[in-house]
């Protein structure tokens, strides 16, 4: 029951952006529906590490420890995306001249955005979660061109037909996937469900699902981000509204990565841990160069951020590739890290494209001296990012390169850890652009009151990056339910 | 050591040696002019002009550039006072002087870079082109001639297994036949190539030129009189008597006092005069044959002298 | 329905499915192939019929129903529609020219056979052994994707790799649970949908656009 | 008790970093400052007393640090460099409660300082690896961040920031790797357990972890072709953090080479050691080549920190390389020499960056070309300066002269020996050691005086005036300490002698015999640097006295001679770049400096010039041949990878069909 309600929470907060007309009294419930989210995810996770997992509505949805970690994850990023929304929705409405009609249409979005991602990973059996991240696709094709641009128009095309195939092939998967349980003697109507895979899985035909679990790396693998289907998310990330952008890859790539996790639980129990390595491996690391070689030249902040992301999926693939529970662990807790710094990454250079007009790096100059708050956000989120201390993503970097070594992958975390340079460099250049240094002669320093944002804004971006390295130094919280998580997988 | 030393004695070997160093380094300057002026068919002053020159000069009044700090007038003090403690303390007459267990060759060689250090700083002091110019030449030639002293004392500590003056000396007392291996010989060739350069002889310095073009460690001193000039001159010549007398102990070692008494006191004191003052006497029938070197030539003299050093030392690999 | 005649109507089915596929390649007028795609939504229908009838199971007939309504009529209606306006023009110059796309259909169909063949193996059934025929559907609509430059035409790529899965999926395991099939044909079709808003504001934004030229966002 | 103490010191760092960032403008410094010292003198207690008991103090705990835990453990060895950088921690920051400017007042600043600090202090006790890389990056973020601290007013401190950041993350690359590598092939993260199971690791295993440590530690400590970023982050950091990054940080760097290489794996094959003697001779000879002709202040002090960390590498490296041959007490010996060295450098280099930075404050620059004539206008911070000089310069009555003699006695007693890997190497050692002294003494003569000595060349030298209490204090405290080391070295020498025993794992208690006289045991002859003292104090006076006996009238002012000339300007005076020149010269081919001459001709005839304008630099070699290149090479790689995503739609599906196909060949 209490599943339903999580799913329920967000669809509320859109019925209220759409009553409240786009108004900002209805875009706080909103953002309220969002944190109550957060906290009824963690009182399920306390509730499933406990007592083992719980499932709701006729079966249709199931808590683990895993999904519910996910579910996290989503509260905490929807949270600080819609939390910033309002601020979108405010700038929408003064490009409208007030008209609500926009504003409006984009809350009621996000917010259905966030409840199908709930869905996908509460899904109990493999046909609603790929129903819920096709949902997640076509919704967001509207929250993508929702600028109007010509750019965010030419993104929108890129990102539905690539993610459309991509999702095509992920189904192509799970058709092989459903045929292999049926002939191993599923019973029709629950074949599809995460358990019964899981119980009957060790009966499925090797080659079969050699095939359906390729399939699926390829297909969800779009969604993540990984190569080589990954050629709409810089376009995309660049031309969305900074909290969508926020939202798709802070929490939606990690979702979409979530499926490939369960399948890999699956296909380990077939295959044996050997052919899913190889093949995260390969991607992991066609990922990682991609986005190495990207990152040198960039000119554009947003579309740095959107390949960091390839990055970050590249090292999390890795990860998982790794298999063992301490990997699965790391990368659990990675998701979590990259998710908070990415998302507070994202909203800060919406507001720095809304403070400078431009997101070219060369447009922009000496942040630190002229716009102290939002550089200072922007610098410390690019340090989380970049994988140092104290931030979690160092600690859960350090944990993956441990597994590999461990599990005989220590070649590739080498050429990773040689990857990592190269983007560290190349970052490192581009931030110093973008942060440092005099203000150019020609700058006219801005009144205070629009030179900083307004505390509301700053509060959750500075929450966002505290929590990241709350995570990062004290075990304490995320300890009994990371080990719960990964026994799910690494069982 | 052996313990029949008693303290006095040892006391008494001490302040010999800094009376044989004070009154020896004039007169021997006086000698290798005499020598000069002879070769070259002049009479010249007598051997005692030097010490008349520093009483002279001691009776002068003291002068001073205007804006120059503390560290003109200390300099020349602490260039004497580093030679006076290498006296005091190495084996130039007996091997057992003051404190000789702690005369060890590094040490004086470190002693006289602060001696060079500070007589440099002092010249700087000034504020003038010559000083600034004299330190210039005077520290570079100090930093290249640095590598080869430093490996020729290693050539010459190795056999002994320790780098102290007075083991060393009696080592080589005791096996004389080291003394004619190569080890020893290009050992000695680099050790008198250093020793010209550190005491300013031709042909790296002409001390008696007062053309800016060549003069370094002239040009150091331009602007000391009176006591302070006389303490410069004093130090240079008892840094070369210093030299020459560690040269001949550690190259022809007969003749030092090795067991206490005036007796041999006596026969070390002529030994080691005879010996000092035959070398100065080569040296300065050498320097009337050679012209002053290029500046520029210099540091390639001092290559020479490192390599002579470095190749003492690995002979001493091959001949054991 | 007996043995010969079932799998004899089966095959037929499928074969036209392949052989709309095929044909979409070849033409060019926007019309004419909209009309392929009806086609080949309604043989997808067809097979989806057969199949119930032959193992008289309802959920697949009232799944056939919801493909043929939505894939067969639906989307073609608004297909037509949405290209209203440039409904005459015609792909005059795709990126791989017409006999190089059939040449390419050839080998895609080959390959679709010689990798099918293991899964055909493994399912068994008659309709198993047609399961290469989905898989060519899949390969050939992604071929269109990537060879066409019209927006129409890559909607219509969507659909040829919808319907390519969908088949193997009845040929395979004779349809899914049926409310999953409701879910996936309401995906498609919101997905055209979709697509179809969009080009019409391409076309507002670009004119008549080609797709190739469409390159303002790269790094 | 100790481990309360360790955790004393965290706490109260972090305590300093919150006040830092919350109290208000006025009490900011204050408060931040005492509280960090606090933390020092915490971590002080803590080594001394580990030192003198030695039982390690031991702190672990499993909140921290999720999926590895938090784990501390100080012994003899790390806690010697604890000691240092809590004397070196409290002088920088006595000196900071004094020191303004430089962006050191700014909320940020006062914040990262205190971590940074604190950060020094703990390195040296994390015992597991997870630990020990989190504290090692955090060390680097945060000193990074403090070098930022004036980038708005300066262009050069972000370039200099740039290659600070990319040289650390390359150095931490190599560190996790290697790190890990141990970790995991040995099955558990703390170092104890590493150093027992590490002798049954493939030989490769081993090699590879120690060279990937070498490489991580020798870029955090400045070894050469590493050292790029050294001369460019010390001089644009602000006073303070340049002489806790010069003085405390680097030593880590040399720590960690030690405790990879001879605590976790045992020592290993000659190779190891000849590369390490090698990468050191190439530091020092560079790095002295390089502080003798530069002529920026505190880029001479930077480049002279290289040229000492590669004399320390030297020490290490011959000790390493005596413990491979079987020769454990003279490996000891080479040991206690290296770490005695690094004591003393922190100690001299300390107060030299102390002082420079006062030099910065009170004239406003540090281009030694400007300077002239401070002894007089900075009674105090002159001569903390020319104490910490004549230190650096190895001269006697100092402490510089004690490590440097040690050095050359260690590999003078390797010889005479059958292995020839030794038997050349020492030689060429003692040669790398006296060029380098040579070449040191030159520095800090030309540095002494022109910085200090003869009449002040800009009017910002003329203006200087004395710099405020606090300054000179936290300077004077560390040349004091210069001089009580340089005459009393047997307060240091057994905490180091014990610290090589526990890294070495030899029983080291007889290696030296130290009283006030240091020398070999079974070896005649030692060094009294107490009795050189005395007898140069004793020589100075009666020198002096009998110069005032023999002539009691007072000293007449004259003008100094100008051959004839009346007026005596500073323009006619040595500069740092004259008095380097002839050096410059003998070593052309090795810094080929670029001299450029523009003049501009009058109108009339090209043969008479209006005005002539010479630019002279001096490029690292490394960096011109090595790093540029590489630069070049990232760029290029990078252009080329854009070309291959051009924004085309169907090139993107087409990348996505062709997976397809591989896919269904390879595997259906």
């Amino acid at each position: 029951m209490v599943l339903v309600a999580i799913l329920a929470l967000p669809l509320f907060g859109g019925a209220a952006i759409a009553a409240g007309r786009g108004r900002r009294s209805s875009a706080w419930v909103a953002v309220a529906t969002n944190g109550a989210t957060l906290v009824l995810g963690i009182l399920t996770a306390v509730r499933v590490v406990k007592d083992g997992p719980i499932s709701g509505a006729w079966g249709v949805l199931r808590a683990d420890a895993l999904s519910v970690f996910m579910v996290i994850v989503i509260g905490a990023i929807s949270l600080l995306a819609s939390w910033l929304g309002i601020r979108t929705m405010a700038r929408e409405r003064e490009l409208e001249h007030g008209s609500p009609v926009r504003p409006s249409h984009y809350g009621m979005l996000v917010q259905a955005f966030v409840g199908f991602m709930l869905l996908a990973v509460l899904a109990a059996n493999v046909g609603v979660l790929w129903v819920a991240v096709e949902a997640t696709t076509i919704v967001t094709v509207f929250l993508v061109g929702h600028r109007r641009t010509r750019g965010s128009l030419e993104a929108a095309w890129k990102y539905i037909v690539i993610c459309s195939v991509g999702i095509a092939l992920a189904f192509l998967g799970t058709v092989f996937v459903y045929l292999a349980a049926l002939h191993a003697g599923g019973h029709s109507a629950h074949a599809l469900d995460w358990t019964s895979l899981m119980a009957h899985a060790h009966r499925f035909n090797p080659s079969l699902m050699r095939l359906a679990f390729a399939l699926i790396v390829l297909g969800y693998g779009t969604k993540v981000g990984l190569a080589p289907m990954h050629s709409w998310l810089p376009d995309a990330h660049s031309q969305a509204p900074a909290p969508v952008s926020a939202l798709m890859s802070g929490v939606l790539l990690t979702v979409a990565f979530y499926a490939i996790l369960r399948f890999k639980a699956v296909t380990d129990l077939a295959l044996g841990p050997g052919f899913a390595r190889t093949l995260l491996v390969i991607v992991a690391l066609l990922s990682l160069a991609l986005a190495a070689s990207l990152l040198i030249t960039q000119r554009d902040y947003k579309r740095m951020l959107a390949y960091h992301s390839i990055e970050h999926m590249g090292l999390i693939a890795l990860g998982a590739a790794a298999g063992i529970r301490l990997a699965i662990a790391a990368v659990l807790l990675h998701i979590l890290g990259h998710g908070l710094a990415k998302s507070v990454l994202f909203l800060t250079s919406g507001e720095i494209m809304a403070a400078e007009g431009t997101s070219q790096i060369d447009g922009v100059q000496a942040l630190l001296t002229r716009r102290p708050a939002l550089g200072g956000v922007f610098g410390v989120g690019l340090v989380a990012l970049l994988g140092l201390p104290p931030f979690s993503l160092f600690t859960s970097e350090l944990v993956m390169v441990r597994a590999e070594f461990e599990v005989g992958l220590g070649w590739a975390a080498v050429l990773a850890m040689v990857a990592m340079v190269v983007i560290f460099i190349a970052v490192v250049g581009h931030a110093r652009h973008m942060l440092l240094g005099p203000p150019p002669p020609s700058h006219v320093a801005s009144p205070p009151h629009l030179a900083a944002p307004p505390r509301w804004v700053a509060t959750p971006l500075i929450g966002g990056l505290a929590a990241c390295g709350f995570i990062g130094v004290f075990a304490w919280p995320l300890s009994g339910l990371l080990e719960a998580a990964a026994r799910v997988v690494a069982s | 050591m052996n313990s029949s030393w008693s303290y006095v004695s040892i006391a008494a070997v001490s302040l010999l040696q800094v009376m044989l160093v004070l009154l020896g380094g004039p007169l021997l300057l006086g000698l290798m002019r005499k020598v000069r002026c002879r070769m070259e068919g002049r009479v010249g002053p007598p051997i005692r002009q030097p010490l008349l020159d520093l009483r002279k000069l001691a009776g002068r009044e003291r002068t001073r550039p205007e804006h120059t700090s503390w560290v003109f007038p200390l300099a020349p003090v602490v260039l004497v006072a580093t030679t006076l403690v290498v006296a005091a303390i190495a084996p130039l007459l007996a091997t057992n002087p003051a404190f000789g267990w702690s005369a060890d060759l590094f040490a004086v060689v470190f002693l006289f870079l602060l001696g060079s250090v500070s007589l440099a700083l002092g010249a700087l002091d000034t504020g003038t082109a010559f000083g600034g110019m004299g330190a210039s030449r005077a520290m570079t030639i100090g930093a290249l001639a640095e590598p080869a002293l430093l490996v020729a004392i290693l050539a010459l500590s190795v056999p002994a297994h320790s780098s102290n003056l007075p083991a060393i000396i009696t080592r080589s007392l005791a096996h004389p036949a080291w003394l004619a291996t190569p080890q020893r010989v290009l050992a000695l060739v680099a050790f008198v190539i250093v020793i010209i350069a550190e005491s300013g002889r031709l042909p790296v310095d002409n001390p008696s030129t007062h053309l800016e073009l060549t003069m370094i460690h002239e040009a150091m001193v331009l602007e000391y009189a009176g006591p302070d000039l006389a303490l410069v001159k004093l130090a240079e010549s008892m840094r070369l008597v210093v030299l020459l007398t560690l040269l001949a102990d550690l190259f022809i070692p007969w003749g030092i006092a090795t067991a206490p008494g005036p007796s041999h006191l006596a026969v070390a004191l002529v030994a080691t005069v005879g010996k000092v003052a035959l070398l100065g006497v080569a040296l300065a029938a050498f320097e009337v044959t050679v012209a002053k070197l290029r500046l520029f030539r210099v540091p390639e003299l001092l290559a020479g002298a490192f390599v002579l050093a470095i190749l003492a030392v690995l002979s001493a690999l091959v001949v054991p | 329905m007996n043995g010969s005649s079932y799998s004899s109507a089966l095959t037929l089915a499928a074969g036209a499915v392949l052989v709309c596929a095929v044909a979409i390649l070849w033409l060019a007028s926007i019309r004419s192939v909209i009309k392929m795609v009806a086609t080949q939504g309604i043989a997808l229908g067809l097979v989806a019929v057969v199949l119930g009838v032959h193992l008289r199971d309802a959920g697949l007939l009232a799944a056939a129903a919801v493909v043929i309504a939505v894939k067969g009529v639906a989307i073609p209606l608004l297909l037509g529609r949405a290209s209203g306006g440039d409904s005459g023009s015609r792909e005059s110059r795709p990126l791989v020219n017409v006999p190089a796309s059939l040449v390419a259909s050839a080998a895609l169909i080959v390959l679709a056979f010689v990798t099918g063949r293991s899964v055909a193996r493994f399912v068994g059934t008659t309709a198993g052994a047609l399961v290469p025929i989905g898989l060519a559907t899949l390969l050939i609509g992604f071929f269109v994707l990537v060879a066409r430059r019209r927006p129409t035409f890559q909607i219509v790529g969507l659909l040829m790799v919808d319907n390519g899965i969908a088949l193997t999926a009845f040929l395979c395991t004779a349809g899914f649970p049926f409310l999953i099939e409701l879910g996936v044909s309401f995906d498609v079709l919101l997905g055209v949908v979709v697509l179809m808003v969009l080009s019409q504001r391409l076309r507002i934004e670009f004119g008549d656009i080609d797709l190739d030229e469409l390159r303002e966002l790269h790094d | 008790m100790t481990p309360a103490l360790l955790v004393a010191t965290a706490l109260a760092g972090l305590a300093a970093s919150l006040a830092g960032a919350v109290t208000p403008d006025r009490l900011r410094i204050r408060v931040s400052t005492s509280l960090t010292i606090g933390a020092c003198g915490c971590a002080l207690i803590a080594g001394i007393n580990i030192l003198h008991s030695g039982h390690p103090a031991v702190v672990h705990t499993t909140a921290l640090m999720p999926l590895s835990g938090f784990s501390l453990a100080l012994d003899r060895f790390g806690a010697l460099f604890v000691v240092i950088s809590a004397v070196v921690g409290i002088c920088a920051l006595v000196f900071r409660l004094g020191y303004i400017g430089h962006g050191l007042g700014s909320r940020t600043a006062s914040c990262i300082l205190p971590l940074f600090v604190t950060t020094l202090l703990l390195v040296p006790a994390a015992s597991n690896v997870t630990t020990f890389l989190f504290l090692w990056e955090l060390m680097a973020i945060t000193s990074l961040l403090l070098v930022l601290t004036d980038h708005a007013h300066r262009g050069e401190v972000q370039v200099a920031a740039q290659w600070y950041a990319v040289m650390t993350q390359l150095g931490a690359a190599a560190l996790i790797l290697g790190l890990v590598l141990l970790a995991t092939r040995t099955g558990s993260q703390s170092f104890a357990v590493i150093a027992l199971r590490s002798a049954h690791l493939p030989t490769w295993v081993r090699s590879t972890a120690f060279v990937l440590a070498l490489v991580g530690f020798g870029s955090k400590a400045g070894a050469v072709p590493l050292h790029v970023w050294l001369p460019r982050a010390h001089p644009e950091a602000p006073g303070p953090v340049s002489a806790l990054m010069s003085a405390a940080m680097v030593n880590l760097g040399v720590y960690g080479i030690v405790r990879v290489g001879m605590g976790l794996l045992g020592g290993g094959p000659t190779w190891w050691w000849l590369l390490v003697m090698f990468l050191g001779a190439l530091s020092a000879m560079f790095g002295s080549l390089h502080s003798a002709t530069s002529r920026d202040l505190k880029r001479l002090l930077a480049y002279s920190t290289t040229d000492n960390v590669g004399l320390m590498l030297l020490g290490v490296g011959a000790s390493g390389l005596f413990a491979s041959t079987g020769h454990r007490a003279l490996a000891v010996v080479a040991l206690v020499a290296a770490l005695l060295h690094v004591v003393f450098h922190a100690v001299f280099k300390g107060s030299l960056f102390l002082s420079a930075s006062s030099v910065q404050q009170a004239t406003g620059s540090t281009d030694l070309d400007g300077l002239g004539g401070l002894l007089q206008r900075m009674p105090v911070s002159g001569p903390i300066f020319l104490v910490g000089g004549l230190a650096i310069a190895a001269l006697p009555p100092f402490c510089g002269f004690v490590s440097e003699w040690l050095l050359l006695q260690s590999m003078l007693h390797g010889l005479p020996s059958s292995d020839v890997a030794i038997a050349v190497a020492m030689p060429i050692g003692v040669g790398v050691l006296a060029l380098t002294g040579g070449l040191t003494a030159f520095t800090f003569a030309k540095a002494i005086g022109i910085g200090l000595l003869g009449l002040p060349r800009t009017d910002g030298a003329e203006r200087a005036t004395e710099v405020r209490r606090p300054m000179w204090v936290g300077a004077g405290l560390l040349a004091l300490l210069c001089l009580v080391f340089g005459v009393a070295p047997f307060l240091v020498i057994p905490a180091v002698v014990d610290a090589a025993g526990v890294v070495t794992r030899f029983h080291s208690a007889g290696a030296l015999t130290h009283g006030w006289q240091i020398g070999l045991p079974g070896v005649p002859g030692m060094l009294a640097p107490g009795l050189l003292a005395l007898g140069l104090l004793v020589c100075t006076g009666l020198v002096a006295l009998a110069r005032g006996l023999v002539r009691r009238s007072p000293v007449r002012l004259t003008e100094a001679w100008g051959c004839g000339r009346e007026l005596q300007t500073a323009r006619m005076e040595y500069t740092a770049t004259s008095f380097g020149e002839p050096l410059t010269r003998v070593f052309e081919d090795v810094l080929n400096p670029s001299r450029d001459i523009d003049a501009s001709h009058i109108a009339e005839s090209r043969y008479y010039t209006e005005a002539a304008v010479i630019h002279t630099s001096l490029e690292d070699a490394f960096e011109r041949h090595l790093y540029r290149p590489a630069d070049r090479g990232f760029q290029r790689w990078g252009a080329l990878a854009r070309r291959v995503p051009n924004g085309s739609v169907h090139r993107y599906l087409a990348f996505g069909l062709v997976a397809l196909i591989i896919v269904l060949v390879v595997l259906a």
